[in-house]
């Protein structure tokens, strides 16, 4: 039963990815882009990691939906209707792509794979749980941090005002004046 | 069953880098590392499940490629909106100023 | 005593090197300056002849600087100042022709200085200055007028003759020191050891010979002749012609210190005197004549120095340097008025001007060696000398004496007949005559004559006695009784047979044959003989050289530098061509390998990505193959 | 602990979820009726069913260049993930699947709403309805962090991510008595992620009725029906978290529930009737500000509990 399930999450996926490249219309490609991840998520959930599974799900969904957001504004034609083909260096991508494929299974197919070393304890969300809150709090920490310097990040990139845009050009503005309204203490 | 899971995960990679090498706009591009991170998580998973069940750093790394694909998103959609204001483009082509 | 020979050296030569520094200021009082101080020459001359002083002083190294007169040196200062005395008084008159007359009579003394030295000098390096002195004033006087061309070759020409043949006293120096003879005093150069003394001798002999003309150098003298006839008549014909003569005469004992000196001396002489006697007798031109006649006369002066006649050849010497300055200023005088010295052109001068002709027809019967004149006697003198050496000598000499008979009857004959109506045609053809002889001319040219006739006591057994004695040769032969007659003979017919074959019409050839007479005009052919044999080989040596010089020794210094040129060349086309070549490979490679290294940053993502992607996958494989 | 749901359950779950949904409409009609002032007869509670009738005669309506293929998946996204979503709910003993990932997983399906109402947003290249989709999204940003902190709490509190688990957990003392701010944010997302009431803003009349303007026929029933069983979902849901699920005196176990879910509903009903309308921003920035760090402190509490006990 699971060999099966794997075969369609499996096929799934593969041409969920191949579609995300070939539809002309950009919510399409997003959308090929959410189904093949959430199969990705089941096929996680089928290896018995139902937390990273089902976390990967719920994560690549709202992500998928920012990026249809971010899709829609910054691509030329989003719904696909004008056509137009934004593709370039194709026969050398699929060269390399091709080639890489090729290593990768050969490497898969002929590198003697050691057998399993011991089994999998029952409940593997304590067990990641454990291991990040334990001897992985390193890596947690760490990710902690990438997260918090994305988010930084990500927003000063983003936002096109800075301070002196907000609260004049010595900073003497008591209240800064933004374009949207709101903000704490108003 | 270890190698269909590997070769699954070659199959993401490979069509995501095709992906991310063919497409001109930075959001296709991102797309394509998306899928090449969750042929990584796939991978990761199966290699877990398949070599080593009782130690969690497959669980460790799968949680590092999810982190890593949220990153990227943030990032990349930073950059590109940052791009995107001051050349008003959003294609990579046109984004070409470290021209050797 | 010793001052009044240090004097009598001293005032010619301080009067003519003042005359000569101070150039043309000194100009008009030049010819009055110039007879003064040879006048006082004189009077020293006859002082210290008279007195016979001696001195010396330290030249070089062991060697000294010594001056005496003895009955020769005596002799000869008297002559040579007496005659230097009466040139300048005549040059005095022709002072318009020479006009820069400071430089004229500067030279002159100048020369009469240097004449009185060598006749003075015991020591042989002061005797070689003197002697280097006069050749030098020889060579200005006759290039006198130097802006003339021809006249400057003429001075080169004599200049060059007698320095080559004075190289000789140079080696006789070298040769004496070498032989032993440390202090060079001439009376000691006979004791020199060995070998030396030959060498020695044929130094002497060849200066002898350049100096005074004789074979094989004779024809500068005729190239002299372009001098002014003043200097002809002072250095070309009594003093430095015969400074040769002197010096043989003076080292006689040397000559008969070895074997072959004096037979080639006396044979010399007696061939230059016959040949040259032939030679004048075929000149055209008066003053030629009187050269070439100047020749054979030393001839005879060399003959007797060969065969031993010291006081023969004093005699003569003296006899010759009155009768010739006579002719010469006669010449000068008539070259003066006529402007032209052509034997044709000279027709009638004689009767023109009758001092100058009487004073000329005395001296060319004085020379033409009759009876009871001055050089029958002297010749007489000479012929018994070379009598009592060998019959063929005395031979020679007497067909000699008999030649210049011949010669001086031919120029008087022209001079005596009457002017024709078209002499004017000849005039001026040399100079541009002045028609007239200033009263100056007249009183040197009588003296001079006088002088020619009055030497003719000479012949008296007592008077020429008393010279050998005062020469210090008394055992000399004397002429026999039947030698003079037999002069006197052969002399009046050889004047009466010259002056019928000259009288039969205008022209007549005395020599027969037509290539003898063009020979014996061409001075013998003797210039064209050195030029070919000395001169042309000597040039050709000097171009081979020239051209050895510039081929080899230039040739290797091009050839060096243009080896140095190509070694720069090839360092420059090595370091180019290498180094710089090199270098720029470097830096070209550098920049390509620069090019190609920029060519992956395309600034296009999708490339960096490709870029990544192949490299990940080589390092991959790289990893997989190490392990 | 409730036993894993057999073969039949998966169809009891949904049908039950139906029979509440509906009863929470008519109830509503009810009072809408009575607000208006209408006696609050049977007829009137029935009315909005008979739309269900209308809508499936009447003639769809298709707009120009409309994306179907998305428009009609994200109108089926919404009630399947109300379904999907109530199938950790136990209803006294039983329950249709009981994943140890309960919790995460009814927050995953939830999540899926977002993208339901974006593509039926989207779908029909309008621009009403693309701005009732942004809209949600909008609101979406807000209430999912308080949402997933309080459900974090919940579960931290029974120190599993088992449905089963969170509610056995509360015999003592139910959870809204001592974590009654994640109670409070549970029931404003609920409201929230069916739009309904104050979180309108999505469907607002302002922009012709947004997500739903351009929806007709089968398309309008769907997303109605799936706006109303989502709300029953959420409200099914409160009741293991914060309401001790099946425990009680007397009744039975999914009767407990029952009572509780009903209860749950009709206080949705009266907020939704009470509360004036939010806009998204000005509730993103109470969200962000005010909530989050208001739950993650009551996360903490229990949190605390838990170590020391």
């Amino acid at each position: 039963m699971t060999a099966a399930l794997f075969a369609v999450l499996a096929v799934l996926a593969v041409t969920g990815a191949v579609l995300v490249f070939r539809c002309a219309s950009m919510a399409r490609a997003t959308f090929a882009l959410l189904a093949s991840l959430v199969c990705v998520g089941g096929e996680v959930i089928l290896l018995g990691l139902p937390y990273l599974g089902v976390v990967t799900v719920l994560m690549m969904v709202m992500e998928m939906v920012v990026m249809a957001v971010f899709m829609v504004a910054y691509m030329m034609n989003p719904a696909g209707l004008m056509p137009m083909s934004m593709v370039h260096n194709r026969r050398g991508a699929l060269t390399i792509s091709g080639v890489v494929f090729a290593g990768l299974a050969a490497g898969v197919l002929l590198a003697p794979w050691p057998g399993r070393v011991g089994t999998a304890p029952q409940d593997t969300t304590f067990q990641a749980g454990a291991a990040l809150m334990g001897d992985q709090m390193l890596t947690m920490v760490t990710l902690g941090f990438a997260l918090l310097a994305t988010m930084v990040g990500a927003t000063v990139l983003a936002v096109g005002r800075g301070r002196y845009d907000r609260f004049g050009d010595d900073l003497s503005r008591p209240r800064p004046d933004d374009p949207a309204g709101g903000g704490v203490g108003r | 069953m270890l190698e269909l899971f590997l070769l699954l995960a070659a199959a993401l990679f490979s069509v995501g880098l095709y992906g991310a090498l063919s497409q001109q706009s930075i959001v296709m591009i991102m797309m394509g590392i998306e899928l090449m991170i969750a042929g990584v998580i796939t991978a990761a998973a199966a290699l877990w499940h398949f070599l080593a069940p009782a130690a969690a750093d497959g669980q460790v790394i799968v949680v590092a490629a999810v982190v890593a694909m949220a990153v990227e998103m943030a990032m990349g959609f930073a950059v590109t909106t940052a791009v995107f204001r001051s050349r008003d483009i959003d294609t990579a082509d046109a984004a070409e100023d470290l021209k050797g | 005593m010793s001052a009044l020979l240090w004097l009598l050296a001293a005032v010619p030569l301080t009067a003519g090197t003042a005359l000569l520094l101070t150039g043309r200021r000194l100009d008009r009082p030049a010819p009055a300056l110039g007879v003064a101080a040879a006048a006082a020459t004189l009077g020293l001359a006859v002082a210290s002849a008279v007195l016979r002083p001696e001195a010396s002083a330290p030249l070089f190294a062991g060697i000294r600087a010594g001056l005496r007169v003895d009955g020769l040196s005596a002799v000869m200062t008297v002559v040579v100042a007496a005659v230097t005395l009466a040139v300048l008084v005549f040059s005095a008159g022709e002072k318009d022709r020479l006009s820069q007359g400071g430089r004229f009579h500067g030279l002159m003394l100048l020369f009469a200085g240097a004449m009185l030295i060598t006749v003075t000098a015991t020591t042989l390096p002061l005797l070689l200055m003197a002697w280097e002195v006069m050749g030098a004033a020889s060579w200005a006087l006759i290039g006198f007028w130097w802006r003339q061309p021809q006249r400057t070759r003429a001075a080169d020409t004599a200049f060059l003759t007698t320095r080559t043949a004075d190289l000789g006293l140079y080696l006789a120096a070298g040769a004496a020191l070498a032989g032993g003879v440390t202090a060079l005093d001439l009376d000691a150069l006979a004791g020199a050891r060995g070998p030396w003394v030959h060498l020695l001798t044929a130094g002497v002999v060849a200066a002898a010979f350049g100096k005074s003309a004789q074979l094989p150098f004779s024809f500068w003298l005729s190239r002299a002749m372009q001098a002014p006839s003043p200097v002809s008549a002072l250095l070309h014909a009594a003093t430095m012609a015969a400074a040769g003569a002197y010096l043989l005469l003076r080292l006689h004992a040397l000559l008969e210190a070895t074997a072959w000196g004096g037979p080639l001396v006396a044979w010399t002489g007696a061939a230059t005197a016959l040949l040259l006697g032939v030679a004048a007798a075929a000149q055209r031109d008066l003053k030629q004549l009187l050269a070439a006649s100047t020749c054979s006369q030393i001839g005879f002066m060399v003959l007797a120095a060969g065969t031993g006649g010291v006081a023969a050849g004093t005699a003569q010497l003296t006899a010759h340097a009155a009768v010739k300055a006579g002719l010469f200023l006669a010449a000068g005088a008539w070259l003066y008025a006529l402007g032209t010295k052509q034997l044709p052109a000279l027709r009638g001068a004689a009767r023109a001007w009758q001092w100058v002709g009487a004073a000329f027809t005395a001296c060319a019967l004085a020379l033409a060696g009759l009876p009871p004149l001055s050089l029958w006697a002297a010749k007489d003198e000479v012929l018994a000398a070379a009598f009592a050496q060998s019959a063929a000598l005395y031979a020679t000499g007497l067909a000699a004496a008999a030649v210049s008979a011949v010669y001086s009857v031919k120029a008087l004959w022209y001079v005596l007949r009457e002017t024709p109506g078209d002499a004017w045609q000849g005039y001026d053809t040399e100079e541009s005559g002045t028609r007239r002889v200033t009263p100056l001319m007249r009183p040197p040219l009588l003296v001079l004559a006088a002088a020619a006739v009055a030497l003719g006591v000479l012949a008296l057994p007592g008077v020429f006695s008393a010279l050998r004695d005062a020469v210090g040769t008394p055992d000399e032969p004397s002429p026999s009784a039947w030698q003079l007659p037999l002069s006197a003979a052969v002399a009046l017919s050889a004047a009466w047979l010259a002056w019928r074959i000259q009288g039969r019409g205008p022209g007549p050839r005395l020599l027969r044959p037509a290539a003898v007479r063009r020979w014996a005009a061409g001075w013998l052919g003797l210039e064209q003989a050195a030029r070919t044999l000395a001169v042309r080989p000597v040039l050709a040596l000097a171009r081979a050289t020239a051209v050895f010089d510039d081929r080899v020794v230039d040739g290797a210094v091009h050839r060096a530098a243009r080896a140095a040129l190509t070694a720069a060349g090839l360092a420059r086309r090595s370091d180019d061509g290498g180094v710089d070549a090199l270098v720029r490979a470097v830096a070209r490679t550098a920049r390509r390998l620069g090019r190609a290294a920029r060519r992956p940053q395309t600034g296009l993502l999708h490339q960096y990505y490709a870029q990544a992607a192949v490299g990940f996958a080589v390092l991959t494989l790289l990893l997989l193959s190490l392990r | 602990m409730a036993d894993a749901g057999s073969w039949p359950s998966v169809l009891v779950a949904p049908a039950a979820l139906l029979a509440l949904a509906v009863l929470a409409l008519c109830s509503d009609a009810v009072l809408d009726a009575r607000t208006a002032g209408r006696p609050a007869t049977p007829a009137a509670a029935v009315r909005p069913l008979l739309d269900v009738v209308r809508l499936l005669l009447a003639q769809p309506r298709r707009t120009p260049a409309s994306d179907a293929l998305l428009w009609r998946i994200g109108v089926l996204t919404a009630p399947t993930a109300a379904v999907l979503a109530v199938a950790v709910v136990p209803f006294g003993g039983h329950v249709v699947a009981d994943l140890e990932v309960g919790v995460v997983w009814f927050n995953a399906m939830e999540a899926l709403t977002w993208a339901g109402l974006w593509l039926a947003g989207w779908g029909p290249n309008a621009a009403l309805p693309l701005i009732g989709g942004y809209r949600f999204l909008a609101q979406g940003l807000a209430y999912e962090l308080p949402l997933m902190f309080a459900l974090i709490a919940a579960a931290v509190g029974a120190e599993s991510l088992n449905v089963g688990d969170i509610a056995a957990a509360q015999q003592g003392l139910w959870f809204a008595v001592w974590m009654p701010v994640a109670f409070a944010v549970y029931l404003a997302s609920v409201l929230a992620f069916s739009f309904l009431g104050p979180f309108g803003y999505p469907a607002g009349r302002d922009i012709a009725g947004g997500v739903l303007g351009e929806t007709s026929g089968v398309d309008r029933l769907l997303l109605q029906a799936g706006r109303w069983l989502l709300l029953a979902a959420g409200s099914a849901m409160a009741v293991p978290l914060f309401l001790g699920g099946g425990a009680g005196p007397l009744l039975p176990g999914w009767a407990w529930s029952l009572l509780k879910t009903l209860a749950v509903l009709g206080l949705l009903l009266w907020a939704r009737r009470r509360v004036p309308a939010v806009r998204a921003d000005r509730y993103v920035e109470f969200a962000w500000m005010v909530l989050i760090p208001a739950t993650i402190v009551q996360t903490l509490v229990p949190a605390l509990v838990v170590l020391r006990r």
